[in-house]
């Protein structure tokens, strides 16, 4: 018996090490390679392929799911380990200041033309010389109009009692207390503390209403019936509609807050070339149309934004109305207010 | 002539550098730079301050901190209770059975350990959601009209963390049950004890260390086990584990974190020496 | 006689507890040799020296002429028998008593003969598949012992092999044991703390307490012959008596104990000197008068019959009791009654004694109205 | 009158095992049913198909994943079983200066916030100028493992009869040898369950990896994780269930050890 034992134990161990190299065939670290480091389920697979088939280069694709992981890794990993990475405004603004981008060589990507102007040479990255816009992305409402008939328009609606536990949530400071200071007018950016504490109170009079918090995919909940109003990403709604079609978009009039994903090189990295040729290639507009089609975010390419189907034009969760966007507020770092928040954020979360 | 010196001491160095080397490099140092991160201070783009600060110790006690501890304090305390009364009759009948009956159940609480333990706590939305299939069945049956509100509770979320953690109870109670001897238990029947005499008398005393190790084993990882209350909670309360997490992530302030971490590894150790006073057997701690 | 072991001045301390001091003694080829004494005395670890399992702080051990002391126990061409019996649990029998064999790479076949042999040897054959957790005391005994014969060692050691056993068993394992070191003449080293296994099996004995080498010598010369208070109350039972030499008269010695006067042979005393007497119960006698050169006289307490012989207690003025023991049916003095006791001076031994001071002590207690 | 009692007792106890048991393995039949749910969202079940079973096969990334956690779950078993085996033999058998250091050091990766290790490591990593890859992830299971190894080896070294081993040297084994004939086959039942155990970690840990993986070697975990970020699908589902499948029969396999050797002794009595 203990010899039969040790036979498969030891097959076990082959079959381990065989499908291990396999998998990482091309180990050594040569030009051919860009290690892309991207958030999770923001990069359709087939967009990989098509660049690997033309470019011979291969790409290591490794997943992080909030940009503050992402900038650990960066911040205390070795320099260099990156090649490309994507990065919201605010955090653009981070790893500029701490010296851990790139400067990219705009030469290289003749194809930023084809982004709307509106969302270039934005505060965080004048010139773009450290960053390209990707996807934008913002925090929009939604609601199952069969549970609720009446239907919502502004960010006050959902603070009526009758919605008693049964709001899905965004599970972010910045998103949800922006929510918050958007519904009495101020900046999400505030930073004096009187406001910031009436922000508080309106946030602790919501919790009751609050059934969960999930940043995951709030879309489950919604789609699931468990919830009947949502607060989450506008490519969820996008998609949550496509799975439950009773389920509206909601721009409220107050005005939403907007987050800008950009293509970053960190600083030292090995294969800088290949990761400007990647960000020229998603640039064409029928890749980006690829990225749009699988992941509805909303496509600041312009010239991507014509061949994009009716379905995508006309779905306002993922083609907001010219009007919201001009509202739209940005996210900012808080530098030392961050705490300030965060106690906030510990205090609402506790009530 | 001389027989070749014996160089006594190899054996010792041979099995005990080995461990203790690993230990000294891959813990002990970070050990140290989490502490001396601990008194650093925060900048404003989120880095380190490289000066001395005991702010972070003096932010710890603040209301909401306060009640964050108490919380999660609650949490794993019902946690563990309701671990040991759900694995101490398990434990006993397993210790009872015949030695194949008690591999096999083993091995019945050991394989579950081994999926996704996400994926489980998973398995548990879609049982316990609003459309779940436990209220798919109650109101076919028609025992209730309106789906329960299950998930997203308390209760929820400590059935979450017993779930994960009742395997660790399990297997050092049964550890106990097994070593303690039978005869033991006719001596005190003999004597006129009734049953529950003898297992009020005998039997719970001598499985005292089980207890106390699985109380350990399940108490102190119930503390940091934030994606539980993440998942099951509906991130509707804040453990330990949360506040720690958001330290490192959004507010991006490690010292603070550092030092809240400082806290739950010292409380820990407390418990872990406390439990050695009181006489239980360290090995215990260790699976059967 | 060729001598196979020799301790050398050995000591070995445990930190400060010097727990073998300064031990020297030959052991002859072929010789049952045991080390008896109290738990704590040193023989284990004497033992355990020679095996190789601890080293001796200073000193050397020779096994024929050459010194082991610096060698691996798995280097030294002596095997043992321990007294938890060690068996491998994870192992048939067969694979136990052959793992020494295995050891020495010797061929399978030639395994497979010898082991066979060996289990025939100790009466335990057809028991080749068993495991130890299936066996009885006695038979883990066997295989111990079958385990370590096996290799043909120069000297057997064996730690308290018997102790486990009970008393049927044990008498028949002595007998057994004897008869297979006469049958193989291998050299062994014995080690218990019952003193009567140590008279029965051995053919030399080496009473140790508290480290030291008390006497070594045959079974009846340490019987007869105790060289200290030690040896004497250590081996049998035996009543040690203190006394003070009060005058020598060519061999015969004139001792004033507490209670009277005795007479013993006299080995190099010298007067006044301060010395101790064993007497075995069974050489005493009774007397009704006092009988020439002894007026050592108590009051009969009691006879308890054991068995083959009659045990009585004569209790001396001081209170200290005095064993008796005569054969069944020999006439005794009626119980209360007061009796006078003498003995052939031949028989005792008369023995130097360290606690001299002690008795300066007690000499001029008034003796009062003795009756 | 006592027989009935007794036999209330023995059923409660036979019902409440089962009730546990049902209650650990709920979530699992869930999860294996869902696999083979038609619809795309674990919510309700549609239909039966093997469709995702296929789906997950051609998922490269998915295998790779699968590739790297096998080498880094089976090198840090062996790695963390070798050295905490010997560890805890060392810590049973001999006293030293920093003994006390060692113990305590022992319980810190059980009590640890897996997110600080993970980034402490990386910064030792980093300090060390180690390229994150395969070796720095197996380092990082290795340092989390060990404990568990050496918990378990030195509760089965409890019971130990030191004599066994003086009785194997005295026969002529060397300390190697006698390491490997004797003490080695006596402690197996704890080196084998802290092997599982560790087994266990390694497969399941997903923060520690992140921050100590390098860009070609994601494990299985992370890929679940990031998979179950987006909301469960059924291959996630399928994958699963893959795995539970392999590792019951890896388990029957170890165990069975102990089956047929307990098989023996009662046909090895039945013998005599």
């Amino acid at each position: 018996m203990k010899r039969m034992l040790c036979i498969c134990l030891s097959l076990l161990m082959i079959a381990g090490t065989l499908t291990g190299c396999s998998g990482s065939k091309s180990s050594k670290d040569d030009k051919k390679t860009l290690n892309f480091f991207n958030w999770t389920e923001y990069m359709p697979d087939s967009v990989l392929k098509a660049f690997e088939k033309e470019t011979g280069i291969k790409v290591n694709y490794t997943t992080f799911s909030s940009n503050e992981e992402m900038l650990n890794k960066i911040k205390s990993g070795e320099k260099g380990m990156y090649d490309l990475t994507i990065a919201s405004d605010y955090m653009v603004d981070t790893m500029r200041t701490s010296g851990l981008l790139e400067k990219l060589d705009q030469a290289k990507i003749p194809n930023i033309g084809n982004i709307d102007s509106k969302y270039t040479n934005m505060y965080f990255d004048e010139g773009n010389n450290y960053s390209v816009p990707y996807m934008i992305s913002n925090a929009i409402l939604c609601y199952d109009k069969s549970k609720i008939p009446e239907g919502i328009n502004s960010i006050n609606d959902i603070f009526d009692k009758k919605y008693k536990n049964s709001i899905v949530m965004l599970d972010d400071i910045r998103m949800v207390m922006g929510l918050a200071a958007i519904s009495l007018g101020y900046s999400v950016n505030e930073t004096d503390p009187a406001k910031v504490e009436k922000i508080k109170q309106k946030l602790i009079s919501l919790k009751p209403n609050i059934k969960l918090f999930d940043s995951d995919s709030p879309k489950t909940s919604m789609i699931s019936g468990e919830t009947s109003i949502g607060f989450m990403w506008c490519a969820e709604v996008a998609l949550a509609m496509q799975e439950n079609p009773n389920i509206v978009p909601v721009y409220p009039k107050e005005g939403i807050s907007l987050m800008i994903d950009n293509f970053v090189i960190p600083k030292d990295a090995k294969h800088k070339a290949n990761a400007e040729k990647f960000i020229e290639f998603l640039l064409r507009p029928e890749i980006s149309k690829m990225v749009s089609a699988e992941f509805p975010y909303v496509n600041p390419n312009k010239a991507a934004f014509e061949l994009l189907p009716d379905s995508y034009k006309n779905n306002a969760a993922s083609n907001p109305p010219a009007s919201a966007l001009d509202k739209a507020q940005l996210v900012k770092n808080l530098g030392d207010n961050a705490q300030l928040y965060d106690d906030v954020w510990t205090e609402f979360k506790n009530s | 002539m001389k027989a070749k010196k014996r160089f006594k001491g190899l054996p010792k160095i041979v099995t005990l550098a080995p461990v203790s080397i690993w230990l000294l490099l891959l813990i002990a140092i970070p050990l140290i730079y989490i502490l001396v991160i601990s008194f650093l201070g925060r900048n404003s783009n989120g880095s380190i301050r490289y000066s001395f600060a005991l702010e972070n110790y003096q932010k710890l006690i603040n209301a909401q901190y306060l009640k964050i501890y108490a919380q999660s304090l609650l949490i794993a305390f019902f946690t563990t209770i309701i671990s040991i009364l759900l694995s101490y009759p398990f434990a006993y009948h397993m210790a009872g059975g015949s030695k194949t009956k008690k591999v096999i159940m083993m091995l019945l609480v050991i394989v579950p350990f081994w999926t996704n333990s996400l994926i489980r706590l998973y398995g548990w939305k879609t049982i316990l959601g609003s459309e779940g299939i436990l209220n798919g069945l109650l109101m076919k049956t028609h025992l209730i009209q309106q789906p329960l509100q299950l998930l997203f509770t308390m209760p929820a979320v400590i059935l979450g963390m017993v779930y994960t953690l009742i395997p660790f109870m399990i297997l050092p109670l049964y550890a106990s049950v097994e070593k303690l001897d039978h005869s033991l238990l006719e001596a005190a029947s003999d004597l006129g004890a009734k049953r529950y005499h003898a297992f009020l008398q005998i039997t719970l005393p001598l499985t005292l260390p089980g207890i106390f190790a699985g109380s350990i084993m399940v108490f102190i990882p119930a503390l940091g086990y934030f994606f539980v209350s993440d998942l099951l909670g509906g991130g509707n309360n804040m453990l330990i584990g949360n506040l720690i997490k958001n330290q490192f992530n959004i507010s991006q302030n490690w010292p603070l974190g550092a030092a809240l971490s400082i806290v739950l590894i010292a409380v820990t150790i407390l418990l872990v020496k406390l439990y050695t006073k009181v006489g239980g057997n360290i090995d215990d701690l260790g699976v059967a | 006689m060729k001598p196979m072991v020799e301790i050398k001045n050995v000591n070995k301390k445990y930190g400060e507890n010097h727990v073998v001091k300064d031990m020297n003694f030959t052991i002859y080829d072929g010789e049952f040799l045991t080390m008896l004494g109290p738990s704590g005395c040193g023989k284990t670890t004497t033992l355990r020296m020679i095996a190789g399992f601890e080293e001796p702080t200073g000193g050397s051990i020779l096994v024929e002429g050459e010194s082991i002391e610096e060698k691996e126990p798995y280097d030294r061409n002596v095997n043992t028998v321990f007294q938890s019996y060690a068996l491998f649990p994870h192992k048939t029998i067969y694979d136990n008593i052959a793992f020494g064999l295995k050891m020495k790479k010797v061929k399978k076949p030639e395994i497979k003969e010898r082991v066979t042999e060996m289990l025939s040897m100790v009466q335990l054959e057809g028991f080749e598949k068993r495991m130890p957790s299936q066996l009885s005391g006695g038979q883990k005994q066997r295989v111990a012992i079958a385990r370590a014969l096996i290799n043909r060692p120069k000297v057997l050691l064996l730690d308290e092999p018997l102790g486990a056993l009970d008393l049927k068993l044990r008498k028949q394992m002595q007998i057994e044991l004897k008869r297979l070191q006469k049958k193989l003449g291998i050299t062994f080293v014995y080690v218990t703390h019952d003193q009567e296994e140590a008279l029965t099996m051995s053919d030399r004995i080496a009473i140790m307490n508290g480290g030291v080498l008390e006497q070594l010598g045959t079974p009846d010369d340490i019987y007869e012959h105790p060289k200290s208070k030690f040896v004497a109350d250590f081996i049998g039972e035996s009543n040690v008596l203190e006394a003070i030499v009060a005058s020598i008269e060519d061999e015969k010695l004139i001792l004033n104990t507490e209670t009277g006067k005795v007479i013993g042979k006299n080995a190099d005393f010298q007067k006044d000197e301060v010395v101790c007497i064993s007497v075995r119960p069974e050489k005493i006698r009774f007397s009704e008068t006092e009988v020439k050169g002894f007026s050592l006289a108590g009051v009969v307490k009691e006879h308890i019959y054991v068995g083959s012989f009659v045990k009585s207690i004569v209790v001396l003025p001081n209170g200290h009791e005095i064993k008796i023991n005569r054969l069944a049916g020999d006439s005794l003095p009626p119980v209360a009654s007061v009796t006078h006791l003498y003995w052939d001076i031949n028989q005792i031994t008369v023995m130097h004694s360290k606690e001299h001071q002690n008795y300066m002590l007690i000499q001029n207690i008034d003796l009062g109205g003795y009756q | 009158m006592k027989k009935t009692k007794q036999k209330i007792i023995k059923t409660f106890g036979k019902l409440h095992a089962v009730l546990i048991l049902l209650f650990l393995y709920l979530p699992i039949f869930v999860v294996v049913a869902f696999s083979f749910n038609e619809s795309r969202r674990n919510i309700v079940f549609t239909g039966f198909t093997f469709e995702w079973y296929g789906k997950m096969f051609e998922n490269t990334r998915l295998i790779e994943a699968f590739g790297n956690t096998v080498i880094v779950a089976l090198c840090s078993t062996i790695i963390s079983t070798v050295i905490g085996t010997i560890g805890a033999i060392g810590l049973h058998k001999y006293k030293f200066k920093g003994k006390g250091i060692i113990d305590t050091l022992m319980y810190i990766p059980v009590v640890i916030p897996e997110i600080i290790l993970g980034i402490a490591l990386l910064v030792i990593f980093s300090a060390a100028q180690m390229p994150l890859g395969l070796l720095t992830l197996i380092i990082a299971h290795v340092t989390f493992s060990i404990p568990f190894v050496v918990f378990t080896v030195k509760a089965r070294l409890n019971g130990f009869d030191p004599s066994v081993e003086e009785a194997a040297m005295d026969l002529g084994a060397n300390r190697l040898r006698t390491f490997f004939e004797v003490t080695l086959p006596i402690i197996m039942p704890g080196v084998i369950s802290g092997a599982l155990l560790a087994l266990t970690l390694s497969m399941d840990d997903v923060i520690i990896s992140f921050f100590t993986t390098g860009p070609r070697s994601t494990t299985l975990p992370m890929q679940i994780y990031s998979m179950v970020r987006s909301g469960v699908s059924p291959d996630v589902n399928a994958l699963s269930t893959l795995i539970l499948i392999g590792t019951i029969t890896i388990a029957i396999l170890t165990q069975s050890g102990i089956i047929t050797t307990i098989k023996n002794n009662i046909l090895g009595r039945k013998q005599k």
